[in-house]
């Protein structure tokens, strides 16, 4: 476990992001507001959310990479204490302090260089490493990730990678530099079930040796609902509900989240029809007086018409409504 | 890997063969003109049959062809209507003129093409992007005639700088000889950067699009860094397969230039077979052009496949 | 109902159109607007620089060029629009035979074109003009005929990922017929990057033009075309860089606007491109 | 295991021993080629939902590629209604083409982006050649809103909706020649997973109300549980588990379909398991 030495405070304490995207010829749009989180050492957090949530923009304005015309317009980012938004340089934090494991494989990976290679660069950017201890370094990576015959294949290039080495070799590289925190960006979306799994217990595997703390993003629910500690749900660039695994899945709150659940099918004993959310989600620009999720919420009431706080109920679990 | 070498070089003969049937047939498009321009307009039919015959003009266009290939295989290109001079040793005497001025002008495209093409790419969207593409469009629309034009009224007669033109051989003159190269690399070379400036910077989009860019970035990898270990490669492949066309267009106009600078290079070669309808040399020299655009056309072919990993052959199963 | 112009990227269209109807409506009333004939021998005004009476001087046999610049668009204009007309068509037929076809038919036609489209433009267009002999009607087809690889790689390309796209199986699946297949699913997204190609192919044909006439083999004198005007100049270039400047400086107008339009139908045309 | 039960002539879709191998390009070839499908066999009743099941490279694109008479079969046979696609031709192949339709996993790419949406739905009523022109319009608009689209929409862009709007669309597309056999191929994997839940309900809706057999190609276990009675499990081009969607998913008989049924992500807390490594 990493002693970070400041008991009691999480590694990451996100409080009250907002980012909005700017346009040229319209108003702002708020891509994210009073987006507040926490990931504690050695934890495995979930910040689940469909589409147009905010839920990668959040996690990407961590480490300095929004897109051209997004910004962070109000909030604090602290992890070890230290600000990550306000002056600092967030190059020097990515892949030493903060990694990310991309999605989409293939793409992620530079096709021209070699896989060795693009696992052991943080350790040339960052370390003062030898060329040769890299390449050490770089065979342990890839074994620690159960790249089979790992030294000999680290000189392959991308494309000779099955698309589960791949996704492999990208967690390889997030390690390499042995950071407290990990962002995981739907890391499994483009795999197949089963090789899913193996992701997923990789990652797991992973943070019981290092004491690495995760904050896995994913539009899916019932996947996050197998192995994170805690999870925070995301809708239209709010968090509307978060506590422990089993506060969320065992004593939902939110009537999104409830939805959410009951719209996912199941291998058996499924309902005739899916209860489903009527309308869909708002985008960003629109504005929207009240609850953002009033419009599609069978539970609404006259209170909706007001923006409900994230309130803490029990211990740590917390949601934005009215009437849960 | 090797079978798509082996592939490409094997594929070049056919190419070979029809280009060059090509060529024949455009300059061969008019029968019977050859005869009355060697002899005059004042030739008796008697004796445009017998040049004719004596050249064997007369026979069915197939035949004339392969005798020609044949014969240009081994480095006989016939001897010359007008002065029945064999036309071979003269063309070999031009060529290293000609890939000089067309090798030095692209090298003058490249260098402008790569940098500005990368700050373009990679400052998508910005003024700096505006500029550099205002500037490829005002280079890649100049006649090239007229800029050279231009170059020598200015750097020649005005200023007085640089010789309006003709040709020394390096080996005689260095300075000399690049004195006179410049101008004709200047107005060949700034006008062919007008197309590849606008392929890099798009080669250059493309790649900074992928997502591999912002895995690079998660890991702390700076803009230097970014541009000269992941940008650079990944946009240097479509680069050159695409700018092997545009050398070809660059040789292609050496036959403009070398007439403005009086450059005794293949170019001007051409043009004299053309004026003096002179099929011989004309052909000759026209082969010649066209077989060092195919030949760099498949070096760069090669190039590209030989950068690029994807092309090797899994090694192990995947 | 086809949706065509995606009006909010028309920037750099509205920008160039205007310059590019002036030259088209130049060459359309030369003898109106041009101040003098540009046949025209006046002795007495050899080499004169620009002027009151000559805006861009005379030349060497005393014509006015402003008037000989006009009269010259239209060589420039007519073998522009004849040659990517013949370009055009047939660049486009070749690409869908080719793309519909496929197999053999493919292979033979796109390896043929490859290699015609390798060749040096310019050495083809000299050594077709020269045993076509030397007249404008030559040239645009000299012209014409090079530009039909270019189009048809073009049509082939896209008619090809218009074929791999999943729309193209769901008519098919629907039960559209080959033809319709073509004319409806094909065709509309083929048109698009072949009008962006074609403005550009325009410019080039311009280009190409001019460096034929400069060479002596398009347009004769004593005909005006700016090719073989910024030839005659280049012996006066000395005394009298007018002569060369003035066909130059509107070439040089002509080919950019034309390839700035291409520019902006680039961002026009496309139906995914939006704010 | 047979699951068709009824009368021989009830079956609307009969496959035999299908086979498809793709030949391996390059000079030598080998070890190029990719077998796809081996020895294929299943049969579809009229009425009867079949969920198709298996990861990437189980050659079940391929499958139902085949159905659709997109790419061709080397040996085996392969009937709907009684007649080998394969050799089906003129008319037959036209009636083929109308009575299976498609519904492809990316909507935006399944609809050509120059055109609008009513227009791409009206030409199927085109191409069906039962109305009159000027009812057309009327009869895309009811369609749009069967699929629980604002008619409205009929003047869009393709780009300009949503993804589930878009799938909707192209639900509403395929429906306009009233066909007897919908394939849909990975339907909802591109959507999220509250527009999952409305597409999948609409398919539902829908096939009660116009009476549709229905092929459903997916790699998630769960939809099939909810969508289809019937179920084939495929890995690389085989199959290898089928039968009712219930007793294969409660009594699974074959190791590949008790991976697939332990790495399916279920909300209830329970944790999945990884296969065997590599």
């Amino acid at each position: 476990m990493t002693d970070h030495g400041h008991a009691g405070e999480g590694l990451l304490e996100v409080e009250g992001l907002t980012i909005v995207l700017r346009h040229r010829h319209r108003p702002p749009a708020t891509i994210a507001r009073d987006v507040s989180l926490r990931v504690n050492a050695g934890e495995i957090v979930g910040l689940i959310g469909e589409s147009g949530s905010g839920k990668t923009m959040t996690a990407k304005s961590l480490i300095g990479l929004l897109p051209d015309r997004m910004e962070v317009v109000s909030g604090h980012a602290r992890f070890r204490g230290r600000d990550l938004l306000h002056g600092g340089d967030p190059a020097r934090v990515r892949g030493r302090d903060i990694a990310l494991i991309p999605q989409d494989a293939l793409h992620a990976l530079n096709p021209v260089k070699t896989i060795g290679w693009q696992v052991g660069e943080p350790l040339q950017v960052h370390g003062g490493l030898r060329q040769r201890r890299i390449a050490t370094v770089v065979g342990d990576l890839l074994e620690r990730v159960h790249i089979p015959d790992a030294r000999r294949r680290a000189v392959d290039y991308p494309h000779q990678f099955s698309g589960g080495m791949q996704q492999r070799a990208l967690t390889a590289m997030a390690l390499s530099m042995e950071p407290p925190l990990i962002l995981a960006d739907e890391p499994t979306t483009a795999l197949d079930v089963t090789i899913q799994a193996e992701i997923i217990d990789l990652i797991g595997e992973l943070r019981d040796a290092t004491g690495a703390s995760f904050l896995f993003i994913s539009h899916d629910l019932a996947l996050v609902s197998s192995f994170c500690d805690r999870i925070y749900v995301m809708y239209a660039g709010e968090i509307v509900e978060s506590g422990t695994r089993d506060a969320i899945f065992s004593h939902t709150r939110h009537p999104y989240t409830r939805a959410l659940i009951g719209a996912a099918p199941r291998l058996a004993g499924n309902p005739e029809r899916l209860p489903t959310i009527p309308g869909r989600i708002p985008q960003p620009h629109e504005e929207i007086r009240g609850c953002r999720f009033r419009e599609r919420c069978p539970e609404a009431g006259a209170a909706c018409g007001e923006a409900p706080r994230l309130d803490t109920a029990d211990g740590d679990h917390a949601f934005r409504c009215w009437y849960a | 890997m090797l079978a798509l070498v082996f592939w490409r070089l094997a594929s070049f003969i056919p190419t070979l063969i029809v280009a060059s049937a090509i060529l024949f047939v455009a300059v061969n498009v008019v029968p019977g003109s050859a005869a009355l321009s060697a002899l005059g307009i004042h030739a008796t039919p008697q004796a445009l049959k017998r040049f004719e015959h004596q050249h064997g003009l007369d026979r069915p266009l197939a035949v004339q062809y392969v005798e020609w290939a044949g014969k240009a295989l081994q480095g006989d290109f016939g001897t010359s209507f007008q002065n029945a001079v064999p036309v071979g040793p003269e063309v070999r005497k031009r060529i290293p003129v000609t890939l000089q001025l067309a090798g030095m002008a692209f090298v003058v495209a490249i260098v402008l093409a790569i940098p500005l093409g990368v700050l373009a790419g990679f400052r998508h969207q910005t003024g700096a992007d505006g500029v550099v593409t205002t500037l490829a469009t005002l280079f890649g629309s100049t006649p090239n005639f007229w800029l050279a034009t231009l170059l020598i009224w200015f750097f020649s007669l005005q200023l007085g700088w640089l010789p309006t033109g003709g040709y020394i051989g390096f080996a005689e003159d260095p300075a000399g000889n690049l004195e006179r190269m410049l101008l004709p690399c200047i107005a060949l070379g700034v006008v062919s950067s007008g197309l590849l400036i606008r392929i890099m910077r798009t080669a250059v989009i493309e790649v900074m699009s992928s997502n591999f860019i912002e895995t690079a970035r998660s890991k702390g990898v700076g803009d230097l860094r970014l541009v000269s270990f992941h940008v650079l490669r990944n946009a240097l492949i479509p680069f050159f397969t695409v700018s092997a066309v545009e050398f070809g267009f660059l040789v292609g106009s050496v036959v403009i230039i070398e007439d403005v600078f009086r450059i005794p290079g293949i170019g001007s070669l051409v043009l004299v077979g053309i004026i003096n309808r002179d099929y011989p040399v004309l052909l000759a020299a026209a082969m010649t052009v066209t077989v060092i655009v195919l030949v760099v056309n498949l070096i760069v072919d090669l190039a590209a496949q030989v950068i690029d990993p994807r092309q090797v052959r899994t090694g192990h199963g995947s | 109902m086809i949706r065509w112009l995606n009006w909010r990227r028309y920037g750099l269209v509205t920008v160039t159109l205007p310059v590019v109807a002036l030259v088209f409506l130049a060459a359309a009333l030369a003898p109106v607007i041009a101040p003098y004939d540009p046949f025209e021998l006046d002795v007495l005004v050899m080499l004169q620089g620009p002027g009151a009476d000559h805006l861009l001087g005379t030349d060497e046999l005393g014509r006015d060029i402003l008037s000989r610049v006009i009269h010259a668009s239209r060589v420039s204009i007519v073998v522009g629009l004849v040659a990517v007309a013949i370009g055009a068509s047939g660049g486009v037929l070749i690409g869908v035979l080719a793309a519909h076809f496929g197999g053999a038919v493919d292979s033979v036609l796109m390896r043929f074109m490859e290699i015609v489209f390798c060749f040096p433009a310019i050495l083809l267009a000299v050594i077709l003009m020269a045993n076509l002999g030397t007249s404008v009607l030559n040239a645009m087809l000299a012209i014409g005929i090079i530009f039909i690889p270019g189009f048809a790689r073009l049509t082939r390309a896209v008619a090809q990922t218009v074929q791999r796209q999943p729309f193209l199986e769901a008519a098919i699946c629907l039960g559209v017929g080959p033809l319709r297949l073509v004319t409806r699913e094909i065709l509309p997204n083929v048109i698009g990057p072949v009008l962006v190609e074609a403005a550009v192919a325009f410019s080039y044909a311009v280009l190409l033009e001019s460096a034929l006439s400069f060479l002596g083999l398009g347009a004769q004198p004593p005909e005006p075309s700016w090719g073989n005007m910024i030839n005659t100049g280049r012996g006066f270039i000395d005394q009298a860089p007018w002569i060369s400047l003035a066909p130059g400086a509107a070439l040089f107008v002509t080919v950019f606007s034309f390839n700035l339009l291409g520019d902006g139908l680039r961002d026009v045309l496309d139906p995914r491109l939006h704010d | 295991m047979r699951f068709a039960v009824g009368m021989p002539d009830a079956m609307l879709l009969v496959a035999r021993n299908l086979s498809r191998t793709f030949r391996g390009r390059g000079l030598l070839r080998r070890g190029g080629d990719v077998r796809a499908l081996r020895q294929v066999s299943f049969s579809l009743a009229k009425n009867q939902t079949l969920g198709i099941v298996g990861e990437s490279g189980s050659g079940k694109s391929t499958l139902l590629r085949a159905i659709l008479r997109l790419t061709p079969y080397d040996s085996g046979s392969l009937a709907f209604d009684g007649a080998e696609i394969a050799t089906l031709s003129g008319a037959a192949l036209k009636d083929l083409r109308r009575r299976v339709q498609p519904v492809f996993q990316d909507p935006y790419a399944t609809f050509n982006p120059r055109f609008s949406i009513g227009s791409s739905i009206a030409l199927g009523f085109e191409l069906l050649g039962e109305h009159r022109r000027q009812d057309i319009r009327e009869e895309v608009r009811r369609l749009l809103d069967d699929v629980g689209l604002d008619p409205d929409l009929e003047r869009t862009l393709p780009h300009e909706l949503s993804g589930g709007q878009r799938q909707r669309a192209a639900i509403a597309r395929a429906l306009a020649v009233r066909p007897d056999l919908l394939l849909l191929d990975e339907p909802t994997s591109a959507l999220d997973v509250s527009v999952q839940a409305q597409v999948l309900n609409l398919f539902k809706d829908l096939r009660r109300r116009y009476g549709f057999s229905l092929i459903l190609v997916t790699h998630d276990l769960p939809v099939v549980g909810f969508m289809c009675d019937h179920l084939l499990v495929m890995k690389s081009g085989e199959v290898v588990e089928r039968g009712a969607t219930a007793n294969v998913i409660g009594n699974p008989v074959s190791a590949y379909t008790r991976a697939l049924i332990r790495s399916a992500p279920e909300v209830s807390g329970k944790k999945t398991q990884p296969v065997a490594r590599q």
